[in-house]
């Protein structure tokens, strides 16, 4: 494809690393993609099912347009992308330069085995004496010191964990590639100095590094301790903090000065925690709580030993650094006393823990059996907001995530225990704030999972046994007790290890909940230019959220790069001249790596050429030692050259790997890289073990399964690849602050835009929203935005004009614009991106419209404005939550309305701290950091009391000139509570103003609420069905300024992957059409997930587009006839390999 | 090692066993303890009940005087976990409120007293287990008590509500010491629970069932270790009404821990007032001397 | 429903204990009544009303039905429920408030508590210090409870064989921290 | 809706009463033509015939036990698009479900077209209803609406019903705008007609009839009629299971097609343009043919036989309809309807498809459901 000049560096390649690398990949800019873990996917490598389907399908994120840049197999298996570099078990270690010129300093952690040599073959694992906990499975099984981070990465080579490494060289004799290379010696090098009063910590220290062989010194004192520092060079300082005389501390400080390099950790007491942190801040690596013990002190060396002794360090230029470092689960041990027991009681595991658990990938292989004794479990309960919400574990955030997963999870315990499992959440409120969460919870409680309201403070193993008992308060105010065969801690989310690190680096600060502090209104953009924030770096976010964000974070890194010249040129890869081989009849040549006597012994060779060649298309067969290497991979050039088949096949290891070196193998023979394909010969090799291993090579697995590929391989011919020209400018529909966001983020990268408002003004909601919760000025955003929509020069602005039709497809829509006037015109465009927004839905509950006193939270706020209601007057107010929503037929949360419940009412205690603010909700949703305000508001003496669906608050109205009284139940009370109210203000939420023959008229659909119905609200939130149809704020769904700004960018992010192209490019996996056998059935575009496919009228024929098919198969499947054909895998190449298969 | 020295009320009373080990203990490790001249009430949990300044002032009048007594600030040891925490609770208080200083030297100043936040207020057993240490102890350790399993309650206000020296919901620090003694460990989880502390004079049936719980966890130990004048009145003195409410025996040896340790390193008995102790069961007594043969 | 049934939120109309108790307030207005003090309290058993049960009612400022209840009498300043409240809130402190302000009142239904730290305070009032035998006794006397003092006899024989305390009569003491108290009371009636 | 009248019989001559009341039918202006079996003038057969002169009804016989083709195909080439024109097409309940198919399948449109269903009686196999010789087809058919009416299910002079129809539960013409009722009617003074659709009520409408409705008796008729197939039916799937229940065995079954592909032409639902088996797909290359032979030692020739039934059984089996054609049209007397009645029935029933029941139920394979076999993907 084409690359642009420019590049970007993206940290953390988790769920939003990926989408940020790829939405910048996908137009063309090169990305280094970097993660300090071994793997790539972050935490979602370990889950398999995602609400609200409870499947996973992350490869929905792999790019639709040009296919053929990447990889396209299983997402959390691996990421191949021509554009994108992949470094793991990476960090950054420096920052420098400036927006365009940012040069990186890069740290890549050894793993001591060669990945160009490891095949995976696990010969190693046997004979490793050492098991540590394995991290995949969070610890619930165990894994050797030589392991796979990710079972089923691709590839996946083996790895060495330094500090469970004993160094026995077990492995480096049982590897028959020669792959791992240990060595101790440096640690000899490695001289660490123990300082510490104590003699018997002296003792124990030395004892137990030298048996790791590093050099150990030891000293009494900070004196003994500088004088020896002076004397010889040190690596590494162990440190007590409390010694008589000169503290470790004033230790640190001098040894510092005089060693700048010398790494310090520091020894502590439970007492001096704070000091050592303290310490940090001046210069010390870590600290250690005393007493410990080898296993934990030698790993900790070992870390620091390995950071700065053994590790690779490189540079990368960058124009753009987007920041996806994610975050942390938390962890329950930290919780002050850990009243759950979490890791006494092994009944007690986190969500992660039991996310393996149901795993077919995990420790009990997806049965739901307990993981440390085997009995089924029947009855489990998740306990929520376990480090979240909890001032005491610094959280006064919600981490916006839990409620969700945990319903998940019940209903997959559910699911998985055919009903007999008893699934009770423990929660304080279900935050179910997304689109289509409030539904999936009611599904989940009428499919039988208990929610009890209430937060359990701490458990107890029941008399006995090591089941878990759960005391909690009912609402009634009994104390109950319960026993469950597993407790679930739903564990809320912390900063990830190291953000605050990796923000210092850059210089840049964290906001008071320790992320990353973002600029204010845009949660991606930071103080700094060039360098964003993506996914849940910067708040805490779900998944589809946290992939907005990453598009979004992506959109801003474009215009960077774009602003600073990024994409003034692209660098046209030199067109390859291929051969035509479209006359010739099919050749193949066959090329079958050894790969040593591994995958076939020389007896095997004749036996493989006589089955191979029994086809007649196979050329030869020739076999080469190890393919993969320099002088393997030049055989086998050389001998497609001198023998010039015209279709090559390869058996090897890993095809999945090797997407790229085909093309540059093509590039070599100037034979097309679609005319060759490869085949894994040792992963069928190595799953046969033993004996068997050599049957599957003698007896003919392995030659059957090349036969196959020749037999489909023959049948390959090169596809005319269509491509679909684009109308490089986009449609933007709906001026609010969505609406100018996107066309503004799709302007900057150079395109037109035109920005269509059926209103005479710009701005929206915007207009009266006046400031946000954490009292942002909208008025000065939206000032600025339409500012700068009205003087960009790509930027045509239609007021008072609406869209009264369309037509077309992605490349090129034709939309009729008609003004207020009744002048008409039609646009071409090659996108389109529907910001139609929405408004407060009307209120018709509550005995609105009966009294001046009831308004809806909007009414409140002009009211206020316009003097109507005079806050020093209002001595009581009622604010009555989820007014017509959260119940059928509105059954969703509209996010915003508590957040401004709470701006209300806490501007009204700042005005009046008199007045009595009632708050009657049903769960309040102050998700993320919001969850601040809901606690300001309590300390302001906000009342804030909970009403039940089916006991909703009463409101009468006695006349015009008396108060309205509300009635509501308290639940802790158990009793109705009146109140006389000047004011009662209604939330009722968020009503979409998208209108379906507006959508219709693109293709796309809208969902039961009238919002936008994403392609997916996971992996393509932003995304139409349709392809080339994008939406983004509240046309899209409820949220608020900040969230909605973000849709804009994602959406605009989509869009430029279209605009980005003079013409689209098919892959060459795409359906055709054989129309003398169609019969115009239909049933093809009924089945096409992708709306790729249209019966022309006109030319009475199914036509597809291919640009937007991507190659399922759907439509091959249920055509009868043989008329739908996957161009690659026609059905007389898949009879070939079933007769390949049977011979 | 030199530390002010504020016994409180309850160990010129009840509890002088806990004074006479706790000095006797101090001084075998080496300890200097100066005695607070004129030390009074700290207002023990009437004050709180009664008056908020009061809860304040009286702990504050006596870190005055200990200021009096070392101007540049000096650990206080303070045995007492009642004590100990209404002397802190003004410390921590006075620490970010310099309106509550100036309000409680306004009282103090009727005694000419001045408080100016230079006291460092400590826990006997903070002392202990961080000051002298595990090692520090094991090193004089002459009489191991090995064979006796050893109950370590801590009860609540030297634990909470401030987190000095421990974990306040699963505390351990006297694990070390425990086993730097030679004794074994008596592993349970109502180390850090309630023993009802003044409920025993004015709600005793309320009391009682704490410590029953408490008493009935601790069987298979030896010896319940306390830290506190009221632990150790309510597990030691109400063992008899407690055997009469849930009708079995709950005898049980409860000690002060400064008379544990003091054992191990060789003091006798009675250096450690053993005498005064209301529960030493006979089969703890055996145990005891036969450690003692060993030796 | 009658309205008389109902609990009316007043919050304008607080007896003269308004401001001590707009204090307390303040101290647990973050609470979400989530009860895990209630939870953690150990002696949550003996209580008429949950602990988190009388936090709503003082949220909502039905002082009367606090200070009518028993609750709050219960703790035994073990600090569980500070140490745990989610929000952080000073719990033990604000029940030490609450005590306090039902001193005042000396509310009948408390009169044991009650008597017990006024008596113990005396102690401290004239002595400086405690004496133990002293208070009981004198607390013993006021609660004209004929059948209080055998609960603790036993105990107290023990007590005093082994010298722990020592039989003595109430005393007039030397009033020595009387100057303080005086000043501390005048304050407090200041402010 | 429930419009009901009343065709009038004379001397219990039903088929004279029929062609009457299609000459009113005729007559009205805005029917274009009829679509009806007529008897062929030198030939004892009938076939669809396209009447647009209401004097040439007079050979009009939809109630003759023949059946030499399923008319649904017929209509679907009539229908397929705009024809200028209502017709009125009088069919058998199986060939309704048929083109009920087709619609869906965009085969056929339902738009100027008025379907008359009869309650059917059953047919004969072509080549029994040949055997009726020189005799009147008019007297046979009278003979035979005797026998089917009196209880002896068509059986005349020891010729009985074609085995698709000796089992078909489905009889009655459901889906039809305008039902003529035979169950449980006085055949013998009037035959009752009612309306099913808007459509039908309001062509009904325009006729001169006197009222009527639906006789009492047509419920205890239809039941006890259904009751009597059933059990046939059950009877020939457990034969047709037992012969077919082994791969070797449906080979036998299958042994002597010859690719001629008549079964395929024959079936109403068979939609394809080209069908698959003609194209180059199935146009081995000479070396394969070598290859099988000389794997297995020998290969019949044509191949893919028994993988063309199969393929027919997988594309159609929830669109069969049973109505018997692929049998009929068998040159070699291969039982193919009994086999697929029963293959089909598990398979419909799995997806609770009833081919021709509704317009508004999608064939199964042109919708998506996210719920699995679970006993046939094994996975849950």
């Amino acid at each position: 494809m084409k690359k642009k000049i420019g590049k970007a560096l993206v940290v953390g390649a988790g769920i939003a690393g990926i989408r940020s690398a790829l939405d910048l990949a996908e137009i063309g800019y090169g990305v280094v993609l970097i993660d300090k873990a071994e793997h790539i996917g972050g935490v979602l490598s370990q889950l398999d099912y995602q609400f609200p389907t409870n499947h996973c399908g992350m490869c929905r994120m792999l790019p639709l347009v040009e296919r053929d840049a990447g990889s396209q197999f299983c997402l959390r298996k691996g990421l191949f992308h021509e554009n994108i570099e992949i470094l793991l078990g990476t960090r950054v270690t420096a920052v420098a330069g400036e927006p365009g010129r940012f040069t990186v300093s890069l740290r890549t952690r050894p793993t001591w085995v060669d990945p160009q040599r490891c095949t995976g073959c696990g010969a190693c694992v046997p004979v490793c004496p050492v098991e540590v906990p394995d991290a995949f499975n969070a610890g619930l099984g165990r894994r050797k010191a030589i392991y796979l981070p990710v079972p089923h990465q691709v590839p996946n080579a083996y790895r060495i964990d330094p500090a469970a490494c004993t160094r026995c060289g077990a492995c480096v004799d049982a590897c028959p590639c020669g792959a791992i290379a240990l060595s101790t010696a440096e640690r000899k090098d490695f001289r660490i100095l123990v300082v510490d009063d104590e003699p018997i910590v002296r003792q124990s220290l030395e004892s137990w590094l030298e048996d790791e062989g590093f050099a150990v010194d030891t000293a009494a004192s900070a004196p003994e301790a500088l004088e020896a520092l002076e004397k010889s060079e040190y690596q590494l300082m162990l440190s007590d903090i409390k010694m008589a005389g000169m503290d470790g501390v004033e230790l640190l400080r001098q040894a510092k000065t005089a060693c700048p390099d010398l790494a310090v950790v520091l020894m502590t007491a439970y007492a001096t925690v704070e000091t050592a942190v303290e310490a940090m801040k001046i210069g010390a690596l870590d600290y250690l709580v005393k007493p410990f013990d080898p296993e934990t002190l030698v790993p900790m060396v070992m870390r620091v030993h390995e950071e700065l002794l053994a590790a690779k360090d490189r540079q990368v230029e960058v124009g753009a650094i987007v920041l996806a470092g994610g975050t942390d689960y938390f962890d329950p041990r930290q919780q002050a006393g850990n009243p759950y027991g979490y890791g006494r009681l092994p009944a007690v595991v986190t969500s992660l823990e039991f996310e393996r658990i149901v795993s077919g990938s995990g420790p009990t292989t997806g049965r739901l059996v307990r993981p440390h004794d085997g009995r089924p479990i029947r009855k489990i309960a998740w306990l929520q907001c376990v480090g979240s919400r909890d001032i005491q574990c610094g959280a006064d955030f919600c981490s916006s995530i839990c409620c969700m997963y945990a319903v998940k999870e019940a209903m997959l315990a559910r699911e998985k225990g055919a009903g007999e499992v008893e699934a009770a959440i423990f929660y304080m409120d279900m935050r179910c704030f997304g689109k289509p969460f409030q539904r999936y919870r009611d599904r989940a409680e009428a499919e039988g999972v208990r929610f009890e309201r209430g937060r359990i403070h701490s458990l107890a193993p029941a008399p006995g046994t090591a089941d878990p008992t759960l005391r909690f308060v009912a609402l009634d105010g009994t104390v109950r007790e319960e026993t469950f065969d597993l407790v679930v801690l739903a564990v809320g989310q912390r900063p990830a290890r190291g953000a605050a690190e990796l923000a210092q680096m850059v210089d840049l600060p964290l906001n008071p909940w320790g992320f990353l502090a973002t600029s204010p209104l845009s949660a991606v953009r930071t103080e700094r230019p060039g360098i964003v924030a993506g996914g849940s770096f910067a708040g805490l976010r779900d998944i589809g959220e946290s992939v907005i964000f990453a598009s979004a974070a992506a959109n801003e890194a474009s215009r960077v790069l774009h602003g600073t010249g990024g994409s003034l040129a692209a660098i046209e890869e030199a067109a390859t001249e291929f051969r035509d081989v479209s006359r010739q009849p099919p050749e193949v040549l066959v090329a079958v790596c050894t790969c040593g006597d591994r995958i076939l012994s020389q007896n095997d060779r004749r036996q493989w050429i006589d089955r191979l060649e029994r086809d007649p298309v196979v050329q030869e067969t020739i076999f080469i030692d190890r393919v993969c290497t320099a002088e393997g991979w030049q055989a086998l050039a050389d001998a497609i050259t001198a023998r010039r088949p015209n279709r090559v096949l390869i058996g090897a290891c890993h095809p999945y790997v090797f997407t790229r070196r085909l093309r540059e193998l093509g590039r070599a023979t100037r034979l097309h890289p679609a005319l060759m394909d490869v085949v894994d010969l040792l992963g069928p090799r190595m799953a046969a073990s033993g004996e068997n291993a050599e049957a599957v090579s003698s007896s003919g697995d392995l030659p059957r399964r090349l036969a196959m590929a020749v037999a489909r391989l023959q049948g390959t011919c090169l596809p005319q690849v269509e491509a679909t020209p684009v109308s490089r400018q986009a449609l933007v529909v709906g001026g609010g602050i969505a609406g100018m966001t996107a066309a503004l983020a799709i302007a900057d990268c150079g395109y037109p835009v035109d920005l269509v408002e059926a209103g005479d003004r710009l701005g929206g909601n915007l207009r009266w929203i006046g400031h946000t919760l954490d009292g942002h000025d909208l008025n000065a955003l939206l000032a600025e935005a339409i500012a700068r929509v009205g003087k960009h020069p790509k930027i045509t602005v239609h007021a008072n004009t609406r869209v009264r039709g369309a037509f077309g497809e992605v490349g090129h829509f034709y939309s009729t614009l008609e003004a207020a006037d009744g002048a008409a015109q039609t646009l071409e465009h090659g996108v389109v991106v529907l910001a139609t927004g929405g408004g407060e839905a009307a209120a018709s509950a509550y005995g609105f419209g009966s009294h001046p006193a009831i308004v809806t939270q909007k009414g409140f706020q002009e009211a206020l404005a316009e003097g109507r209601f005079d806050p020093a007057a209002l001595n009581t107010v009622v604010m009555i939550q989820c007014v017509g929503s959260r119940e059928e037929p509105r059954n969703f949360c509209s996010r915003v309305c508590c957040p401004t419940t709470l701006k209300q009412a806490l501007a009204l205690k700042r005005d009046n701290p008199e007045a009595t603010v009632v708050v009657l909700y049903r769960d309040l949703m102050t998700y993320g950091f919001a969850e601040t305000w809901f606690t300001r508001a309590r300390r302001a003496g906000v009342i804030f009391v909970a009403y039940r669906l089916d006991d909703k608050p009463k409101v009468e109205v006695a006349g015009p000139d008396r108060p309205v009284t509300v009635t509501v139940t308290d639940a802790v009370l158990g009793r109705p509570l009146t109140v006389a109210a000047d004011a009662v203000v209604l939330a009722t939420g968020i009503a979409p103003g998208l209108p379906a023959d507006l959508a219709a008229a693109y293709g796309a659909t809208l969902d039961q609420d009238g919002f936008l119905a994403e392609a997916e609200s996971k992996w393509r939130p932003v995304d139409s069905l349709r392809e080339g149809v994008f939406a983004c704020g509240l046309a899209l769904g409820p949220r608020n300024v900040e969230e909605s700004v973000a849709t804009a960018g994602a959406a605009a992010q989509r869009a430029l992957r279209i605009l980005e192209r003079e013409r689209l490019p098919a892959a060459h996996l795409t359906a055709v059409v054989r129309h003398s056998l169609c019969a115009r059935c239909g049933r093809c575009i009924e089945a096409c997930p992708y709306e790729a496919r249209r019966l022309d009228e006109e030319l009475d024929r199914v036509l597809v587009n291919p640009a937007m098919c991507q190659g399922c198969g759907a439509c091959e499947a249920v055509c009868p006839n043989g008329a739908a054909v996957l161009n690659g895998l026609s059905m007389p190449q898949v009879f070939g390999m079933l007769d390949q298969a049977l011979a | 090692m030199k530390y002010l020295y504020y016994p409180g009320c309850s160990l010129e009373g009840t509890a002088r066993e806990y004074d006479i080990s706790t000095r006797a203990f101090m001084t075998a490790m080496g300890a200097d303890l100066a005695e607070i001249e004129g030390w009074t009430c700290c207002g023990a949990s009437a004050a709180e009940a009664v008056s908020e300044l009061l809860t304040l002032v009286l702990p504050a009048r006596n870190l005055a005087l200990a200021e009096g007594m070392a101007p540049a600030g000096r650990d206080i040891l303070v045995p007492c976990s009642a004590c100990y925490l209404n002397l802190r609770r003004v410390e921590e208080k006075a620490r970010v409120s310099h309106a509550l200083k100036e309000r409680i030297n306004e009282a103090l100043a009727v005694e000419d007293l001045v408080y100016h936040g230079r006291t460092r207020t400590r826990h006997l057993l903070d002392v202990v287990s961080r000051d002298l240490g595990a090692a520090g102890i094991a090193r004089r350790v002459v009489r191991p008590l090995s064979g006796i399993r050893v109950a370590p309650y801590y009860g609540c206000q030297c634990l909470r509500p401030y987190t000095v020296f421990d974990d306040p919901e699963a505390p351990r620090s006297m694990e070390p010491l425990i086993a730097a003694a030679g004794a074994d460990l008596h592993a349970w989880t109502m180390g850090g629970r309630c023993c009802g502390a003044s409920h025993m004079n004015t709600k005793m049936e309320v009391g009682l069932k704490l410590v029953g719980a408490i008493l009935e966890a601790a069987r298979g130990a030896d010896v319940v270790v306390t830290v506190c004048p009221m632990c150790q009145m309510n597990l030691d003195a109400y063992q008899r009404q407690v055997a009469r409410q849930t009708g079995v025996d709950s005898t049980m040896t409860i000690l002060y821990l400064p008379q544990l340790l003091g054992l191990a390193i060789g003091l006798s008995p009675e250096d450690l007032r053993l005498d005064l102790n209301l529960a030493l069961t006979g089969a703890f007594l055996e145990k005891l001397e036969r450690t003692a043969t060993a030796a | 429903m009658a309205l008389a049934e109902k609990t009316a939120i007043d919050l304008g109309t607080m007896p003269e204990e308004a401001a001590a108790l707009a204090e307390i307030r303040a101290m647990v207005q973050p609470c979400i009544q989530c009860g895990t003090c209630t939870g953690s309290c150990p002696n949550e058993f003996a209580m008429d009303l949950t602990p988190r049960h009388m936090w709503r009612l003082v949220l909502l400022g039905l002082a009367e039905e606090v200070l009518a209840s028993r609750t709050f009498s219960l703790c035994s300043a073990c600090y569980m429920c500070t140490l745990r409240c989610p929000r952080g809130l000073p719990l033990t402190e604000a029940i030490g408030r609450l005590k306090q302000l039902a001193a005042r009142r000396h509310l009948p239904h408390l009169r044991s508590g009650d008597l017990f730290y006024r008596n113990f305070i005396a102690s401290v009032r004239r002595h400086g210090r405690v004496r133990e035998m002293e208070f009981m006794g004198l607390y013993f006397a006021q609660m004209m409870n004929p059948w209080l003092p055998l609960r603790y006899a036993g105990m107290g024989g023990r007590l005093m064989r082994r010298g722990k305390v020592a039989l003595q009569l109430p005393s007039r003491g030397s009033g020595r921290l009387v100057k303080l108290f005086e000043k501390v009371a005048e304050m407090e009636n200041r402010s | 809706m429930a419009k009901a009248a009343m065709i009038p019989i004379e001397n219990g001559n039903l088929l004279a009463g029929l062609r009457q009341f299609l000459r009113q039918v005729l007559a009205r202006p805005e029917i274009a033509a009829v679509l009806v079996p007529c008897q062929l003038p030198m030939k004892a057969m009938v076939m669809p015939t396209l009447v647009s002169d209401p004097e040439r009804l007079s050979a009009a016989n939809p109630l003759a036990p023949a059946f030499p083709l399923n008319a649904a195909r017929m209509v679907s080439r009539l229908t397929r698009k705009e024809a200028g024109g209502t017709i009125v097409a009088v069919l058998r309940a199986c060939e309704i479900r048929a083109f009920i198919e087709l619609v869906k399948l965009r085969q056929a449109r339902w738009e100027e077209l008025i379907i008359v269903g009869i309650d059917c009686l059953g047919a004969y196999t072509n080549k029994d209803f040949f055997r009726i010789g020189d005799e009147d087809v008019e007297a046979f058919t009278g003979r035979f609406v005797q026998s089917a009416l009196d209880g002896r299910d068509g059986e005349v002079d020891g010729v009985v019903l074609a085995p698709a129809c000796q089992v078909c539960t489905d009889p009655i013409p459901n889906g039809a705008d305008l039902v003529i009722g035979l169950l449980g009617a006085d055949t013998g003074r009037a035959l009752p007609v009612a309306a099913a659709t808007e459509k039908g009520a309001s062509l009904l409408e325009q006729l001169d009839l006197p009222g009527g409705k639906m006789p009492e008796a047509r419920e205890a008729a239809m039941t006890d009629w259904v009751n009597r197939r059933r059990s046939k039916r059950e009877a020939m799937g457990e034969a047709t299971r037992s012969l077919t229940d082994s791969l070797e065995k449906l080979t036998a079954y299958l042994a002597t097609c010859i690719n001629c592909y008549n079964c395929r032409v024959a079936c109403p639902v068979c939609y394809c343009r080209e069908c698959v088996f003609v194209t180059d797909v199935f146009d081995h290359e000479p070396c394969q043919y070598l290859g099988w032979a000389g794997r297995k030692g020998a290969v019949k020739m044509p191949t893919d036989t028994v993988f063309y039934h199969l393929t027919r059984l997988a594309h159609m089996g929830t669109a069969c309809v049973g109505c018997g054609q692929c049998a009929n049209a068998c040159p070699n007397d291969i039982p193919l309807a009994e086999l697929f009645i029963t293959a089909s029935a598990p398979l419909q029933e799995a997806f609770d498809y009833h081919p021709g029941r509704s317009l508004d139920e999608k064939p199964p394979l042109a919708e998506f459901r996210e719920e699995e076999f679970e006993e046939v993907v094994g996975i849950k």
